[in-house]
């Protein structure tokens, strides 16, 4: 008991540190000390993040095979630790400003990551599901967080039902597959489940694994409440939304595929590909014609959780590498874009509209500059990092023998390339004598949007050696 | 020497075309003419020391590409000689009688300079048609070819101002452009067969062209008779004949010293020259030279019969053209070379004279081009009628029948008639009897033009019948020396270019079959060699030896020999049209002077006699009549059949090619389509809960009978 | 036909029936009511499966706290469920449609359904044999040490809702005076009073 | 399995009877009642004036609150059961592990009542 708990050091060390922060709030100055919180936590964010990449290159299982601690779970949770201390980090000033920040915000939003941590690492059917739903209640709390605006509650209260329904049918289908294979680990459940004896039973049940698991990813089909909830929700949860659930999901979109059904490769294909299609023709279609930049964003990140199922579906380890490499840059564009978003804000009052953005290039030419770099990159227009994420993706699929898909993707992405560069249009063309954002002084947002588009620029030299940690995650997760 | 020939030329075109603007205007046009008189006197030094042996002399290398090598030589023949003749002499004249013509145009406003440009241009066709006859290889030729095409363009819409000027300048240049192409085809079926394209090894590899076949146009044909079509369509395009014929008329917008120079010597014989240059291929190609005694014989006919009802002057004149370009072709196509090329002689002496001569005459009138407003004025312009008269008399063919004495016309036609008559086929009596006609025509519409503009009162307006005066002495000069040529030019060269066959022979340096042949025979010089003879005028008056007795040479046994390319001109062993032709009947002989004749006083009775017969004559035939006038409606049907379906596909493929399927395509699919999808994604986007959580189960519902049906496990 | 089948047909029979009215019936709480009798019939259930623990932990979780939950929400929204019931009418057809299509599947699907050949071994290795551990005790022996990370998950799970709860719903109410009773208890008497003498006429 | 049956069968018997006794006594007054209806009589009783809106009221969140806590503690509860059926024979990890599920537990707690939640105000 005393070493498997040593491997979940992390998760309890985060926990903990959640629950005496509640504690020394709620027993001190309550709100007021909540920038001290979110500072806290994000300096435990980032200590975690060392800690777990420095914890060595070897792969270990906990209680059993529940709990497992390998190259690809360290490589989703540096990825999740990093961008919830960055959103963290950048949203204070907003919340402060908008008297939005409540000392329980941090508390819960280290309580999301813990779950994704664990979800990240699951082994087993139950683990997975008890990381998913700690991860999920804590984003419906979240999610509706400014309880007096009439959307975030809306926004709240569909993320709940759909996500209660989702969980049903991911419950479902973790119970089918159980009644095949007698077992709920994984490791139990790949020995048991090879391409010959598979009974239809277990396909169901793998398609309402998957059906769970793409509504958390936001994959086409139950993508419907992604939209409305990013809309609804506050910025900084919005901000939140799109970049750590969404690589924690996909991360265990990828566990289970892969550790569970690896011997039915066949199967799982087809229905990636198709939910993957499906995702980046709709994400890309539906954003052409919206005008709030948030429900633009939303549709961006369904468009792009397209293209990385693209790399899952291709269902080989060079998949699972340009897949976790494209997450790794989705993130990192999504932090600086949402760090934009944050500062937009006219007379006081923050606003969404993309009609805001008009002629920024003359009121603020270095922002401007670096969202045309990060709208050009999340385009994937050649020389930036975009593209070669997209690129790693599609040329898995082509190998693995997917080349329609490959096709698919590449139109999706030229349909999709309109709304960004309408955006940059707007930025660098639109009419002066419309009134636009005013000029924001918001030093931390600007310091990650220019960070992050420097990124996109530079990161085509080496990638800062995430490809060789992309790399031997693949490997570690595939065989 | 020959490259001083060549070059001068275009040195005179680019100091006149480039220059004017440092040494002046007139200095530029002096040089340009002067350059031409020079290279002029060394053509006919040139020509008369000539020994008869083909010789290449080397310019330059030009293109080395892969098994094409071909490089700039002037090929020096005796076929060369002529035409190098031909050429200078009459574009120096031209030269010098534009000094004149062109002094003062009211086609151009004060101050424009125009003129240099005009003989820079003239200069600039001399050169390029002499390098199209001074051609050693096809590629060489076709350069030549089409450089011809741009200056007479250029100078058929000299007169920028005139639209009409601009559209015939097209319209002769696409007419050009058809027969080029098939011209084209035929150098590239060449090369495709013989790998080269130098005249020499063409000439050499002609007996086994005879043999091979070639698949062309879906058909299996023999490679020689289709080279020798193609080469004879490029030649129609270029010469007007029958089909490709209607650019001519039009052609003379153009200011007259072109039409001289341009649409009666030397362009429009081009295609002449390439017949007769290519008479190795054409040997071996009978059925090819049935066709072009056809087409030449009609063309003779056609023509004939549209220049009888012209009323402008230079429309009949250039009708006339067309007509004695058929006779040429139809002398080469029963294979009498040598006569096709006498004809060319001789008719670009008269034909440039007759031009000239109306030129002077519309000077006169102040460019009044319409005969029905002339009438009355050999008293106004004394020489200019003198001189119509001598061309008059050289194309009508006077001289005394069954002898060679005569006008320049009366030798060269009648040499025509009786070979078409000799040749003894189908084709050779239907030309005979066309040409024979056509004769009949010529002499009428010649003397219709000499009595409706010199003789009876005179009609249309009286003032510019006051002002009409005789044209300055440069325009008159060239006149007189053209005189000379119409009137000697055919006796002095009859044998050379119809005497025997050993002088004929010795003429155009062809061994004679059974004699040993190359080099000893070259010594053999022709008696005419007399020195210095710079100007052609002294040179004729004490009489030509080289004419042999005009009863029948003692060895008329000798028969062409020689294989292809040696020599000018290829004549085959079965080829005996000559003798054939000296053996023809009285009759025959004399049918072209009866039927000049009968022209004569026809043209005599109805406009000297009752003037008013041709209104009546006309009046009671109108339908031919209007036929006639109508030029046979060829433009008409042209127009209908060839322009009006190529501007409509044009105007569909713009409209409804590009327009709608292209643009329509494009801006469809960005600007219908794709938003339509983008409507429909915002609608399914409703708001209510349970359209989400429907679309869910829907979502579930297709993935799980996609797995049912497709991975059923 | 033994009497735990007849039982559990009947039990079967009303669960479904239950669910069908939860959803049908116009009035909320009436589907309240209706999901109540869904718990009690699946505890019923559960029963018959031996497991006790499961069945007591639904009617004393589900049926005494979540329904009551229910209750209260429902009671709270006062939302017109009529108006909203005769819009669904508008779909049932579609809707009715779907449901067939998936449950002809799941019909097909149990038709065919196949164990993995080892998946009785699998399921037998993990918990003691039903036969001699009573379910409850079985249930504390694996749960607490077996799958103690998913206990503890569950607690922070318990946890986040609290504070969830609390984050979204509570309002401090700043209008109303409220009662302190420790104060009250620690009132010193001494302090608590003051005697002023009063001059006839003057006041305080 | 029947003996499992047999060991539940007073329960059974125990609810056939409750359920029949209800079902009696409601029954009973709509049978054996003297009925006839009048809208005066059948209205709401609001002190002489005719009702105007619907009697129910709407419930104050609060009661949402109490009862989500309830719940939360209530299943708090639910655990310690099969815990203590098996406290005899179960090793320390599992008794440690319940201290540390009861102290999480406990910190919700005690923030839950500074927060002040637990107050009815």
């Amino acid at each position: 008991m005393g070493a498997d708990l040593t491997i979940l050091l992390p998760e309890i060390f985060l926990s903990l540190c959640a629950m005496a922060a509640l504690i020394f709030a709620v027993y001190t100055t309550k709100d007021e000390v909540a920038p001290l919180l979110v500072w806290g936590t994000a300096a435990v964010f980032v200590a975690l993040a060392l800690w777990v990449a420095l914890s060595g290159n070897v792969t270990r299982t906990a209680f059993g095979g529940m709990f497992v601690d390998d190259a690809f779970a360290r490589f989703a949770k540096v990825t999740i630790l990093l961008s919830a201390a960055a959103i963290l980090v950048m949203s204070k000033d907003y919340m402060v400003k908008r008297d939005l920040l409540r000392f329980e915000y941090p508390v819960l939003i280290a309580l999301a990551v813990v779950g994704m941590m664990i979800m990240v690492s699951a082994g087993d059917l139950m683990m997975l599901y008890m990381g998913l739903e700690l991860q999920s209640l804590a984003l419906y709390v979240v999610a509706s967080l400014r309880r007096d605006s009439v959307k975030s509650t809306e926004a709240g209260l569909k993320y709940f039902v759909l996500g209660a329904l989702s969980s049903g049918l991911l419950l479902y289908g973790a119970s089918l597959t159980y009644g095949f294979a007698g077992t709920t680990s994984f490791a139990g459940i790949i020995s048991v489940a090879t391409d010959g004896n598979i009974s239809v039973g277990l396909l169901f049940g793998l398609v309402f694994l998957t059906a769970g698991l793409a509504f958390k990813v936001s994959a086409a089909p139950f993508h419907m409440w992604t939209p409305d909830v990013y809309e609804g929700s506050p910025t900084p949860v919005t901000a939140f939304f799109a970049t750590a659930p969404k690589v924690a999901a996909m991360a265990l979109f990828a566990r289970v595929v892969h550790d569970a059904f690896g011997g039915v490769v066949g199967d799982w294909q087809q229905i990636l590909a198709f939910l993957a299609v499906i995702s980046m023709f709709l994400g890309a279609i539906a954003a052409i014609g919206q005008r709030d930049i948030k429900r633009l964003m939303a549709y961006s990140s369904i468009a792009h959780m397209g293209f990385a199922l693209v790399g899952l579906s291709a269902g080989t380890a060079q998949g699972v590498e340009a897949m976790l490499i494209y997450m790794a840059i989705y993130v990192t564009m999504n932090v600086g874009t949402f760090a934009f978003i944050l500062t937009m804000e006219q007379d006081g009052r923050h606003i969404t509209d993309i009609g805001g953005l008009n002629m920024l290039s003359a009121r603020e030419p270095a922002k401007a500059l670096a969202m045309l770099v990060l709208f050009f990159s999340l385009a994937g227009v050649p020389p930036l990092l975009g593209f070669f994420g997209k690129y790693g993706v599609l040329l898995a699929a082509v190998d693995a023998g997917l080349g329609w898909l490959a096709v698919a993707g590449a139109i999706a992405s030229v349909i999709g390339a309109f709304y960004y560069l309408r955006i940059v249009f707007f930025m660098y063309f639109g009419d002066p004598e419309a009134r636009g954002t005013d000029v924001a002084v918001a030093p931390v947002q600007g310091a990650f949007l220019i960070a992050s588009a420097a990124v996109m620029v530079l990161g085509i030299i080496n990638l800062f050696g995430v490809e060789a940690l992309a790399a031997s995650a693949a490997i570690a997760l595939v065989n | 020497m020959e490259t001083i020939i060549l070059f001068s030329p275009l040195i005179g075109s680019l100091i006149c075309g480039f220059g004017w603007r440092l040494i002046g205007e007139q200095a530029g046009m002096v040089v340009a003419t002067g350059l031409l008189f020079l290279s002029m006197l060394l053509s006919w030094i040139v020509f008369f020391t000539f020994d008869g042996v083909t010789e290449q002399i080397q310019i330059m290398r030009w293109i080395e590409s892969g098994s094409l090598s071909t490089d700039w030589a002037i090929r020096m023949d005796r076929l060369t000689a002529i035409m190098l003749v031909v050429v200078t002499t009459v574009s120096a004249l031209v030269h010098l009688y534009s000094f004149g013509y062109m002094a003062h145009d009211d086609h151009f406003r004060e101050g424009e300079t125009y003129r240099s440009r005009f003989f820079a241009y003239l200069s600039f066709f001399t050169f390029t048609m002499l390098m199209l006859v001074t051609a050693d290889n096809l590629v060489q030729m076709f350069f030549g070819w089409e450089g011809v095409g741009v200056a007479s363009y250029l100078l058929i819409g000299f007169y920028i101002r005139k639209a009409s000027a601009g559209a015939a300048a097209m319209k002769a240049f696409i007419v050009n452009r058809v027969g080029d192409f098939a011209f084209l085809l035929g150098i590239f079926a060449l090369f495709y067969l013989t790998d080269s394209i130098n005249l020499s090894d063409v000439f050499a590899a002609a007996p086994e062209l005879a043999e091979t076949q070639i698949s062309f146009l879906w058909g299996e044909w023999n490679a020689a008779e289709v080279i020798a079509v193609l080469l004879f369509m490029g030649a129609m395009g270029k010469s007007a004949q029958l089909l490709l014929h209607t650019w001519l008329p039009d052609a003379m917008e153009g200011p007259t010293p072109v039409s001289a120079l341009i649409h009666a010597a030397t362009m429009v014989t081009a295609g002449v020259f390439l017949v007769c240059r290519m008479s190795p291929i054409m040997e071996f190609a009978p059925y090819a030279t049935t066709f072009v005694v056809y087409i030449g014989a009609a063309t003779a006919f056609f023509a004939a019969t549209v220049g009888l009802v012209q009323n402008d002057i230079k429309r009949v004149i250039a009708y006339s053209t067309c007509s004695q370009l058929g006779y040429m072709f139809v002398a080469a196509g029963v294979g009498m070379y040598s006569a096709a090329m006498f004809h060319l002689f001789t008719h670009a002496f008269f034909k440039a004279m007759l031009f000239l001569g109306a030129g002077s005459v519309i000077h006169g009138m102040h460019h009044e081009q319409d005969m029905r407003n002339y009438g009355g004025l050999r008293h106004k312009m004394p020489y200019t009628f003198w001189a119509m008269m001598i061309g008059t008399l050289a194309i009508t063919g006077v001289g005394i029948p069954l002898t060679h004495i005569g006008f320049a016309g009366f030798l060269s036609k009648d040499a025509i008639i009786e070979s078409a008559f000799a040749s003894g086929t189908m084709a050779g009596g239907f030309a005979f009897w066309s040409l024979v006609i056509a004769a009949c025509f010529t002499s009428f519409y010649s003397w219709r033009l000499m009595f409706m503009t010199f003789f009876g009162e005179p009609r249309g307006n009286k003032h510019t019948h006051e002002h009409a005066h005789e044209s300055p002495v440069t325009m008159l000069a060239p006149l007189g020396v053209l005189a000379l040529g119409a009137v000697f030019a055919g006796m002095i060269w009859f044998g050379s270019f119809f005497g025997h066959t050993d002088q004929v022979a010795r003429f155009y340096g062809i061994p004679l079959a059974g004699e040993v042949h190359a080099s000893d025979d070259r010594g053999a010089e022709t008696t005419e060699a007399h020195g210095d003879a710079h100007d052609e005028a002294a040179g004729d008056d004490h009489g030509d030896g080289a004419k042999a007795a005009d009863g029948h040479g003692d060895d008329h046994h000798a028969a062409f020999g020689g294989k292809p390319g040696e020599g000018a001109i290829y004549i085959g062993e079965d080829n005996t049209i000559l003798d054939d032709a000296h053996a023809v009947s009285a009759l025959v002989k004399a049918s072209p002077f009866i039927a000049m004749l009968t022209g004569l006083i026809l043209a005599y009775i109805m406009y000297i006699r009752r003037p008013d017969l041709p209104a009546k004559l006309a009046e009671n035939q109108r339908p031919l009549y209007e036929f006639l006038l109508n030029k046979w409606y060829f433009d008409e049907i042209y127009d209908a059949v060839f322009v009006k379906p190529a501007k409509a596909l044009g105007n569909f493929l713009w409209k409804r090619g590009d327009g709608n399927v292209i643009d329509g395509g494009i801006n469809g699919l960005a600007m219908g389509i794709i938003p339509f999808f983008t409507r429909l994604a915002g609608r399914a986007q409703s708001g209510y809960l349970f359209h989400y959580a429907g679309a869910m189960i829907l979502g579930i519902v297709i993935l799980v009978t996609w797995v049912m049906v497709g991975g059923a496990g | 036909m033994s009497a735990a089948d007849i039982t559990f047909y009947c039990f079967a029979v009303v669960v479904v029936t239950a669910g069908l009215f939860v959803v049908v019936s116009r009035n909320p709480v009436h589907s309240v009511l209706w999901l109540i009798l869904a718990f009690f019939t699946s505890a019923g259930m559960f029963v018959l499966l031996g497991a006790e623990f499961v069945a007591m932990l639904l009617v004393i979780v589900y049926v005494g706290a979540v329904a009551v939950l229910f209750l209260f929400v429902v009671m709270m929204l006062d939302v017109d469920f009529a108006e909203l019931k005769a819009e669904m009418a508008q779909y049932v057809p579609v809707a009715s449609v779907i449901g067939l299509v998936l449950l002809m599947q799941l019909g097909m699907v149990f038709g065919t359904w196949t164990f993995a050949d080892d998946a009785m071994a699998m399921r037998g290795a993990v918990a003691p044999p039903p036969g001699e551990v009573h379910n409850t005790a079985a249930l504390g022996l694996l749960v607490y040490d077996k799958y103690f990370p998913l206990f503890q998950i569950a607690g922070l799970i318990l946890l986040v809702a609290m504070v969830g709860a609390i984050v979204l719903t509570l309002r401090h109410r700043t209008d109303i005076k409220r009662q302190d009773i420790l104060a009250q208890i620690y009132r010193d008497p001494a302090k608590a009073m003051e005697l002023k003498d009063v001059k006839p006429g003057q006041g305080l | 399995m029947d003996t499992l049956l047999q060991d539940y069968l007073p329960i059974l018997v125990f609810l056939g009877l409750a359920i029949g006794l209800g079902l009696v006594l409601i029954l009973a007054a709509a049978v054996v009642a003297v009925r006839n209806p009048d809208p005066e009589k059948v209205s709401a009783y609001e002190c002489g004036f005719n009702a105007f809106d619907d009697a129910r009221m709407k419930f104050d969140v609060r009661f949402y609150l109490v009862s989500i806590l309830f719940i939360i503690f209530d299943l708090e509860v639910a655990f310690l059961f099969p815990w203590a059926v098996v406290f005899g024979d179960m090793s320390m990890a599992a008794f440690w592990s319940m201290m540390v599920f009861l102290a999480i537990l406990t910190i919700g707690f005690a923030y839950e009542w500074k927060k002040g939640a637990l107050e009815w105000e």
